[in-house]
C-alpha cells in the first residue's frame, strides 16, 4: 500500500520542476508547458486527498481545473500569436521593452 | 504490486515532466508532456478514480495539448533560439543560477512539509470509501448545494476565453 | 451665532469659488474687489464674534456641523471654536488679510486677467484654510487648514512659475512642510491612542488628570508620551514656522509676490506653528522636555537667522530672516512658558512685519523689480510715504520704546529672565541687538544716502563675493517681472490702494502694543489676562473631570508647579519684579538704540569699515552669507542619497560614472544596494517569475522554520 | 426563487455582457451602436438590485452570499464599472479598439469580480479570479498595433497564471484539511484544532492562498507586472483593472483571510505585517523618479496596496476598524484613481497616449477644468485633507494605531508624506510649465459627467464621510 504523503510529495516534487522550467527555458510555449505540469501537480492532490477522504469532490474539482487550464491555455496561446506577429520570436528576453 | 506500480508511474511522471522543461524544442516538450499526463493518469487509477483517468487522457492529453501542438506548428518554431548575445554574456548564468536554487529551494521545502504530516494511510474498506462511482460524481457534480454554480461559473469562463482568444488572436482588418 | 462663525471661512471659499470658476471672465476690478469684499466681510465678521464672545461665560463660541470622523471609539465631529487665542488670531488673518488683499489690487495691477484672478482665488483659498486652522476644536480639522495653507502657500510662491527660481522655491516649501506634517500625524496619532481623544480641549483637561499615570500607553508613562506627542507637534510646528533645522525653505519663499510674502510668510501661515503650540498649552506645560527643546530652538533659530540676516543684500531675504529669527523669539516665549508673551509678540509681528514686507513691496514696485539694496539708495526723496511708513515699521521690530514691537518683545525677555533662564535671555538680547543693526542697514541703504540705481557697471557681483561691490552699483538687474519695466526715472511713490495698507499698519505698528503694556509701566497687561483662559483647562470640563473622581485642577501650574516654569496668570507682580523689568526695558531700549546706531555708522557714515570688517572676519562672513550651508548640507545627506534611491538604486540601472559624479561621499552602501536591486524591474518576465518565487519561498520558509 | 436571490446581481451583469456581445455581433459594418448604455443598464440593475439586497443576507447554491460586506463590494464595482463606461465611448472609438470584445469584457469581468466578492468557497474564487483574470488579460491585450500592448497582456497572463497555480496549490491543502472548499468548513476544522501548533498543511494553505491575493493586488515582492500591465494596457483598461481587481482581490482576500482562517492570524499577520512595509517603501520610493504617468500610477497603486493590508492586518474580533476601513479605502481609491487615469485615458488618441509626464505641460492653460479635476484626484490620492483620500488613510491609520502596529503606521505615514511628491509633479507640469500645443481631444459630455461624478464622490467622501463608514462597519460584521 502507497500512503497518501507519497502521493503529496510526487505532487510537491512536480510542482518545482513545473515552477523550475518557467527559468530554464528561452521559449514562451514551453513555459506555459510549466505552468500546466503545475497545474496537474496540484491535480494529483485534489485526487489523492479525496480519495484518502473519501470524497469525491477531489476529482470534482479536478474537471474545473481542467476547465481553467483549457481557458488560460487558449488565452495564452492567442497571445503567443499576436505576439509572434509583432516580433518573429517567442524568446522571453525578446519582449523588454516596458521596464523600469 | 500497487507500490510497484505507483513507483513506475512516479517515476515516468517526474522523468518525463523533467525532460519537459530540459527541452530545447517545444514539439518534443509538448510530446513528452503528454507521456506525463498519461503517467498521471495512471497514478488516477490507483488513486481509485478511474474516470478522471479518463477524462485527463480525452481531455487534457487529447485536446489542450493537441491546442498547443498546433499553435507550435502553426508558428512553425522547431527549435529554441539560442540567447540574445547581450542576455547570454551577463544575465545568463547568474540568473541560471538563482532560478536553480529557487526551484530546489523550492522543491525542498514542500517534501519537507508534506513528509512531516505523518503517514496517511487510505481507508480500505472499499464499499464505504469509494470513490471511483461515476454516478456519485455526476450527482454531486449537478447537485443544488454541490457544484452546479461552479460549473455554471465555468461557462462564463470559457465564454470569456472564446472571445478573448477571437479578438486576440484574429488578423488585423 | 452658529451662522457668524461659519461665514468667517466660509466667504473667502466663497470668493475663491468664484475668482476660480469665472474669474477669467471677470475684469481686474471686478475679481480683486471681490477677493477684497469676502474678506472685509469675513472681518467684520469677525469682529462681531468676538464681539458677542466677550459677553459669553465662559469666553468660547463652539459651532458643531456634525459628525465628520467617526468608527469605534474615535469619534471626531467637525466643530469651529472661537475663545481668546483664536480671537485674536481670526482678528489678525481677516484684518491683516483685508489690507494685503486691498494693497494687492494695486501691487498685482500689471498682470493679465486670467493670473489676476487666479492670484486672487489663491489669495481667498489660503485665507479661508487659515481660518479653519485657527478656528478648528480638534486635531483634524485644524490639520485640514495645516494642509490647505501649506498646499496655498506652494501655489502662491511659485506663482511666477515661468521663474525657475520660484518653482523650485515653491518645491522646497512643500518638501519641508511635509517633513513638518509628518510630525503632526503621528503626533496627533500618539495623543489619540493615549488619551482617546482629539478634541483640544478635551486633550487638555485629559493630560492634566492623567499627568501622574506612570503607564499611559504601553509602557510610557504620561509625561513620557506627552513629551514625545509634543516633540512631534513642535516638529510640524517647526516646519510650518521655519525653525532650525527646517528654517530654510522661508527665505527662498520669497520668490513668490510681496503681498504674499506679507500675508503667509510673515503674519500668518508661518505663525500657525506658534499657535499650535499655544493651542496646546496644557499639554506642552506637561512635558517640560519639549519646552526646553522649543526654548532652545527658538533661541538658536532667532540668533541664527539674526546673523545671517546682517549680509543679505535682498532686500525680501532680509526681511525673511528677520521673520525666522522673530518667530525664534516666539518659540522661545512659548518654551519659557510665557504662552501669552509669545501670542501678543505674533500680534505686534503681524502688524509690523507685514507693513514691512508691503513697503519693500513699494520699493520694488517703484524701481521696477529691484531687490537688491546695493542698487537702492536715496529713495526718502522719491517714496516719502514708503519711507516714513517704513521706519515706524523698522522702529517698531527694532524694539525702540512705546511702540508695539517694544512691548512684545520686552514682554519676552522678561518672562526668560524672570523664569530663571539667563543665558537664554542673553542671547535673546544679543539678537535684539542684531535686529536693530540688520534692519536699520536695510533703512539706511534703501532709503538714504546716494541713490544708486540708475549708474551703469558692468560687474555682476555675486552673493558670495559682495564685499568688493558693496559700494558698487549693479547694473542690468533683471526685473523679476517683466511687466514693471521701462520707468526707471519716473519713480511713483505708492499708488493709493497700496498707500492706504501702509498707513494703516504704520498706526497699527503703532498703536497695537498697548493693549499689552506691561504692569511696570503702571499698564494693565489686558492681553494676558485675555488670552489666558486659552492656556487653561476650560472651566466647565475641570468641572467634569472633578467630579469624575480626578485631582482637583485649577490651572496647569497646579498640576505642573515642580517644574518652576514662568507663572502664565499673575494678577499682580511684585514689586522686585517690577523693578527688574522696568531695568530690562531700559536696557533693550539702550540695546535698540545701540543697534540702530551701529548700522547708521556702517552703512552711512563709514561704509569702507564694514568692507573692511568684511574682509577681516571673512571666514564668518561667507560662512552667514552661504547660511551656515544648510542647504548644501541637506543636498548632500538627503537629497542625492534619496534621489540615488530612487533614480540610481530601485529605479533603473546606472552606470558607474553617474554614481561617481554625484555620489559625494554617500559610501559605499547605496552603491553596491543599488547594484543589487538595479535588476528588479529589468523588463524581462524571467525576472518578474523569480521576484514571485522568491517571495514564495520565504514565505514557506519562515513557516518550515518556525514551526 | 429566494434561492436564486444572491446571484441576481452577478446575472444581471452577466446578461448585460452578453447583450453586449450580441449587439457586436449584430452590428452592420460602420453602423454606430450606444453598446455602453447596455453596460450602463445592466450595472444599474445590479445595484438596485444589491440595494434591493442589502440586509437579507441571501445564499444561493450553499457558495454565493450576498452579505452586506459583498453587497458593499457590489456597489464599489457598480461605481467603477459606471465611471469606465461613461469615460469609454469615445475612447474606444479613439483608440480603435473592439468596441463589442471590450465592452463584453469589462462587463465579464465585473462580473467575475462580483462572483469573487460573494464567494464563500475557495473554488468559486479560483473560478472567478479566473474570470476576471482572463478578461483583464485580453484587455490588457487589446490594443493590437500595439506592441507594448501585446507584451504587458502576456507578461501579465504569465505570472497571472503562475500565481493562480500557487492559490491553487493552497486550495488543495485547505482542502485537505477540511475536506471541503466551503470557507465555513475550513473554518471549523481550523478552529476545531484549538491553540498550538497549527498543522503544515493549514501553514502552507496559508501561506499559498496568501501568495495569491497578494500577486492580484500587487504586494511586494509579487508585484513586478503591475508597472508594465500598467503601462501596457489602453489606459481605459489600465483604470478600470487597477481599481476593479483591487476592490475584488481585496475583498475576496478580506473575507478569506478573516474568516475561515482568522484562527491563525498568529501566523500571517507578521507575514502580511513585513509584505505591506515593503510594499509601501518600494511603491512609493520607486514611483519617485517615474517619468510615465501610468507607470507612476502602478507604483502608487503598489503603495496603495501597502496600505489597504495594513487595514486588512489591524483587526482583532472586537474591532472592526480595519475591515471598515479597507472598505471605505477600496470605494474612495476606485474613485480617485479611476478620475485621474480616465482623465490620461480622455486626453490620449491612437497616435498620442498622453501619458508622460510632460504630455502634461501647460494643461492648466489649454484645459483648465481637466487639469483642475486632475489636482483633486491627486491630492486624494496622496492623502491630502479635505479629499477623501486623507480620510481613508487616516481611518487606515488610526486601526493600525489602535490594534498596535505602530510600525506600519509609521512606515505608512512616511510613504505617504513622501508620495506626495510625485502626485506633485504632475500638478507642477500642469500649473507650472509651458506646454507645447499639443493637440488635445475634445471631451465629451458623458465622461465629463463621469468625472463631475468622482470628484463629487472624492469631496463627498472626504467632508461628510461618516455615512459612508457606518455603512462599512454595518456591512463587514456579517464576515466574522
Amino acid at each position: 500500500m502507497v500512503p497518501l504523503n507519497y502521493y503529496l510529495i510526487l505532487s510537491g516534487i512536480l510542482f518545482a520542476i513545473g515552477t523550475s522550467g518557467v527559468f530554464l527555458r528561452r521559449n514562451l510555449i514551453t513555459v506555459m508547458l510549466s505552468i500546466e505540469i503545475m497545474l496537474n501537480a496540484v491535480n494529483l492532490t485534489f485526487v489523492a486527498v479525496g480519495r484518502y477522504l473519501g470524497t469525491v469532490d477531489g476529482q470534482i474539482i479536478t474537471f474545473f481545473v481542467m476547465t481553467v487550464a483549457a481557458a488560460e491555455a487558449a488565452v495564452g496561446l492567442a497571445l503567443v500569436i499576436a505576439l509572434f506577429r509583432h516580433r518573429e520570436t517567442l524568446s522571453p528576453d525578446a519582449f523588454t521593452a516596458l521596464k523600469w | 504490486m500497487e507500490v510497484i506500480a505507483f513507483y513506475i508511474f512516479a517515476l515516468l511522471a517526474i522523468v518525463t515532466s523533467l525532460l519537459v522543461v530540459g527541452q530545447r524544442n517545444p514539439m518534443h516538450s509538448v510530446m513528452l508532456l503528454i507521456a506525463s499526463f498519461g503517467a498521471l493518469a495512471g497514478l488516477y487509477v490507483l488513486l481509485d478514480a478511474p474516470f478522471t483517468a479518463v477524462t485527463q487522457i480525452i481531455i487534457y492529453a487529447g485536446a489542450i495539448m493537441v491546442l498547443f501542438l498546433f499553435v507550435v506548428m502553426l508558428l512553425n518554431l522547431p527549435r529554441e533560439e539560442p540567447a540574445p548575445p547581450a542576455i547570454a554574456g551577463r544575465a545568463r548564468p547568474a540568473g541560471l543560477k538563482i532560478a536553480a536554487v529557487l526551484s530546489l529551494l523550492l522543491a525542498a521545502e514542500l517534501v519537507w512539509a508534506l513528509s512531516r504530516i505523518g503517514l496517511g494511510w487510505f481507508a480500505q474498506d472499499p464499499a464505504a470509501a469509494s470513490v471511483s462511482s461515476v454516478t456519485r460524481i455526476g450527482s454531486r457534480l449537478f447537485a443544488q448545494d454541490g457544484y452546479a454554480f461552479a460549473f455554471e461559473a465555468t461557462s462564463i469562463l470559457i465564454l470569456v476565453a472564446m472571445i478573448g482568444a477571437v479578438v486576440l488572436a484574429r488578423k488585423e482588418h | 451665532m452658529v451662522t457668524m462663525l461659519l461665514l468667517i471661512p466660509l466667504l473667502p471659499f466663497a470668493g475663491f469659488l468664484v475668482n476660480a470658476f469665472v474669474g477669467k471672465r471677470l475684469s481686474k476690478s471686478v475679481s480683486g474687489g471681490l477677493a477684497c469684499a469676502v474678506m472685509l466681510a469675513a472681518f467684520g465678521v469677525s469682529v462681531l464674534s468676538v464681539w458677542t464672545m466677550l459677553g459669553a461665560e465662559p469666553r468660547a463660541l463652539r459651532v458643531d456641523l456634525g459628525m465628520w470622523l467617526a468608527s469605534g471609539d474615535l469619534q471626531v465631529p467637525f466643530v469651529l471654536r472661537l475663545d481668546p487665542l483664536s480671537a485674536v488670531m481670526i482678528l489678525v488673518v481677516t484684518g491683516i488679510g483685508s489690507l494685503i488683499h486691498i494693497y494687492s489690487v494695486g501691487y498685482m495691477h500689471e498682470e493679465p486677467d486670467s493670473e489676476y484672478a487666479r492670484y486672487f482665488s489663491y489669495l481667498n483659498l489660503f485665507a479661508s484654510f487659515m481660518l479653519i486652522l485657527v478656528l478648528g476644536a480638534n486635531f483634524p480639522v485644524m490639520f485640514v487648514g495645516w494642509e490647505g495653507v501649506g498646499l496655498c502657500s506652494y501655489l502662491l510662491i511659485g506663482f511666477w512659475f515661468t521663474k525657475q527660481s520660484a518653482a523650485d522655491a515653491g518645491k522646497k516649501a512643500f518638501i519641508v512642510n511635509r517633513i513638518g506634517n509628518l510630525g503632526f500625524i503621528l503626533g496627533m496619532l500618539l495623543i489619540f491612542v493615549t488619551f482617546g481623544s482629539l478634541d483640544f480641549q478635551d486633550v487638555a483637561a485629559r493630560a492634566a488628570a492623567r499627568a501622574a499615570e506612570p503607564a499611559a500607553f504601553g509602557m510610557l508613562s504620561a509625561e513620557a508620551v506627552m513629551t514625545i506627542a509634543t516633540l512631534l507637534l513642535f516638529l510640524g510646528a517647526a516646519g510650518k514656522s521655519a525653525q532650525i533645522p527646517l528654517h530654510v525653505w522661508l527665505p527662498d519663499a520669497m520668490e513668490g509676490p510681496t503681498p504674499v510674502s506679507a500675508l503667509i510668510h510673515a503674519a500668518t501661515m508661518v505663525t500657525a506653528g506658534v499657535y499650535l503650540i499655544g493651542r496646546n498649552a496644557v499639554l506642552f506645560s506637561h512635558a517640560p522636555f519639549t519646552l526646553a527643546v522649543v526654548a532652545a530652538i527658538g533661541v538658536a533659530t532667532a540668533l541664527m537667522a539674526g546673523t545671517i540676516g546682517l549680509v543679505q543684500n535682498d532686500i525680501k531675504r532680509v526681511l525673511a530672516y528677520s521673520t525666522v529669527s522673530q518667530l525664534g523669539y516666539m518659540f522661545l516665549a512659548m518654551g519659557v512658558g510665557a504662552y501669552a508673551a509669545g501670542i501678543f509678540h505674533l500680534y505686534t509681528h503681524a502688524f509690523f512685519k507685514a507693513l514691512l514686507f508691503l513697503g519693500s513691496g513699494a520699493v520694488i514696485h517703484a524701481l521696477a523689480g529691484e531687490q537688491d539694496l546695493r542698487n537702492m539708495g536715496g529713495l526718502k526723496k522719491h517714496l516719502p510715504i514708503t519711507y516714513w511708513t517704513f521706519l515706524i515699521g523698522a522702529l517698531a521690530i527694532a524694539g525702540v520704546p512705546l511702540l508695539s514691537g517694544f512691548f512684545s518683545k520686552d514682554e519676552i525677555l522678561f518672562r526668560t529672565f524672570s523664569s530663571g533662564h539667563t543665558f537664554l535671555w542673553l542671547i535673546g538680547v544679543i539678537t535684539s541687538l542684531l535686529t536693530a543693526t540688520y534692519m536699520f542697514r536695510l533703512v539706511f541703504l534703501a532709503f538714504h544716502g546716494e541713490r544708486r540705481h540708475d549708474a551703469h557697471d558692468g560687474d555682476h557681483p555675486e552673493e558670495e563675493e559682495p564685499v568688493r561691490h558693496i559700494a558698487h552699483v549693479m547694473a542690468s538687474p533683471a526685473p523679476a517681472h517683466g511687466a514693471h519695466g521701462g520707468h526707471r526715472h519716473g519713480l511713483h511713490d505708492a499708488p493709493p490702494s497700496m498707500a492706504i495698507p501702509l498707513i494703516v499698519l504704520a498706526i497699527g505698528s503703532i498703536v497695537a502694543g498697548y493693549v499689552g503694556v506691561p504692569h511696570a509701566l503702571g499698564g494693565a497687561n489686558h492681553i494676558e489676562t485675555f488670552l489666558e483662559p486659552s492656556f487653561e483647562i476650560e472651566a466647565n470640563r475641570e468641572r467634569e473631570f472633578t467630579a469624575a473622581g480626578f485631582s482637583p485642577i485649577s490651572s496647569i501650574q497646579a498640576t505642573a508647579p515642580q517644574h518652576e516654569r514662568a507663572p502664565t496668570t499673575e494678577t499682580h507682580a511684585p514689586a522686585a519684579d517690577e523693578r527688574t523689568e522696568l531695568m530690562l526695558m531700559g536696557l533693550s531700549s539702550g540695546i535698540a538704540v545701540a543697534g540702530i546706531g551701529i548700522a547708521a555708522y556702517f552703512s552711512l557714515r563709514r561704509r569702507d569699515a564694514a568692507d573692511a570688517l568684511a574682509h577681516r572676519f571673512h571666514g564668518l562672513y561667507r560662512l552667514l552669507c552661504n547660511k551656515y550651508y544648510v542647504d548644501e548640507l541637506y543636498e548632500a545627506v538627503i537629497v542625492q542619497p534619496i534621489k540615488l534611491l530612487s533614480t540610481g538604486g530601485l529605479w533603473k540601472g546606472v552606470d558607474a560614472g553617474f554614481i561617481d559624479g554625484t555620489v559625494n561621499g554617500v559610501g559605499l552602501t547605496v552603491r553596491t544596494g543599488s547594484g543589487a536591486l538595479r535588476r528588479l524591474q529589468t523588463g524581462s518576465i524571467r525576472t518578474y517569475a523569480a521576484s514571485l518565487f522568491l517571495g514564495v519561498v520565504l514565505i514557506l520558509g519562515y513557516y518550515l522554520l518556525r514551526y | 426563487m429566494t434561492d436564486y436571490a444572491a446571484i441576481i446581481p452577478i446575472v444581471i451583469v452577466a446578461l448585460s455582457g452578453t447583450a453586449a456581445m450580441l449587439a457586436e455581433a449584430f452590428r452592420q459594418p460602420g453602423e454606430r451602436m450606444p453598446i455602453a448604455g447596455l453596460g450602463l443598464i445592466g450595472l444599474a440593475g445590479a445595484a438596485l438590485a444589491s440595494v434591493f439586497l442589502w440586509d437579507s443576507d441571501a445564499r444561493s447554491f450553499g457558495v454565493i452570499r450576498s452579505d452586506n460586506f459583498a453587497l458593499f463590494i457590489n456597489l464599489i464595482l457598480c461605481v467603477i464599472g459606471v465611471l469606465t463606461m461613461l469615460f469609454s465611448n469615445e475612447v474606444v472609438e479613439r483608440e480603435q479598439l473592439p468596441a463589442g470584445e471590450y465592452y463584453a469584457l469589462t462587463l465579464y469581468g465585473i462580473c467575475g469580480m462580483m462572483m469573487m466578492a460573494a464567494a464563500d468557497d475557495l473554488l468559486i474564487i479560483f473560478l472567478a479570479l479566473e474570470v476576471l483574470s482572463l478578461s483583464v488579460y485580453v484587455l490588457t491585450g487589446l490594443r493590437r498595433a500595439s506592441e507594448a500592448s501585446a507584451e504587458a497582456a502576456f507578461k501579465y497572463f504569465l505570472l497571472g497564471s503562475f500565481s493562480s497555480a500557487f492559490f491553487l496549490y493552497g486550495v488543495a491543502f485547505a482542502f485537505a484539511i477540511s475536506g471541503s472548499t466551503r470557507l465555513d468548513q475550513i473554518g471549523v476544522a481550523l478552529s476545531a484544532q484549538g491553540a498550538g501548533t497549527p498543522p503544515t498543511l493549514a501553514l502552507l494553505a496559508v501561506g499559498l492562498l496568501a501568495v495569491g491575493f497578494a500577486f492580484k493586488v500587487s504586494a511586494v515582492p509579487f508585484h513586478m507586472w503591475t508597472p508594465d500591465a500598467y503601462e501596457g494596457a489602453p489606459t481605459i483598461v489600465t483604470a478600470f483593472m487597477s481599481t476593479g481587481v483591487k476592490a475584488a482581490a481585496f475583498a475576496a482576500f478580506v473575507r478569506v483571510f478573516l474568516s475561515p482562517l482568522e484562527p491563525l492570524q498568529a501566523q500571517w499577520v507578521p507575514i502580511l505585517s513585513a509584505v505591506a512595509g515593503v510594499t509601501m517603501i518600494l511603491g512609493t520610493v520607486v514611483g519617485v523618479a517615474q517619468t510615465n504617468i501610468k507607470r507612476m500610477l502602478a507604483y502608487s497603486s503598489i503603495a496603495h496596496a501597502g496600505y489597504l493590508l495594513i487595514g486588512l492586518i489591524s483587526n482583532s474580533p472586537t474591532n472592526g476598524a480595519g475591515k471598515a476601513a479597507v472598505l471605505f479605502y477600496l470605494l474612495t481609491y476606485a474613485v480617485t484613481n479611476l478620475g485621474a487615469l480616465g482623465i490620461v485615458a480622455l486626453l490620449g488618441t491612437l497616435q498620442n497616449q498622453h501619458d508622460e509626464l510632460r504630455d502634461f505641460a501647460g494643461l492648466w492653460k489649454s484645459r483648465p477644468v481637466l487639469a483642475g479635476l486632475m489636482t483633486v484626484f491627486l491630492l486624494s490620492l496622496g492623502g491630502l485633507p479635505p479629499t477623501a483620500g486623507f480620510i481613508a488613510k487616516w481611518y487606515i491609520f488610526t486601526a493600525a494605531v489602535q490594534e498596535g502596529h505602530y510600525w506600519l503606521a509609521i512606515i505608512g505615514v512616511l510613504t505617504s508624506v513622501v508620495s506626495v511628491f510625485f502626485y506633485l509633479r504632475i500638478v507642477v507640469m500642469m500649473y507650472m510649465t509651458e506646454g507645447t500645443e499639443t493637440p488635445r481631444p475634445r471631451v465629451p459630455a458623458t465622461a465629463m459627467a463621469g468625472l463631475a461624478l468622482a470628484t463629487a464622490a472624492v469631496f463627498y467622501l472626504g467632508v461628510l464621510p461618516t455615512r459612508i463608514l457606518d455603512l462599512a462597519l454595518a456591512s463587514i460584521a456579517t464576515i466574522f
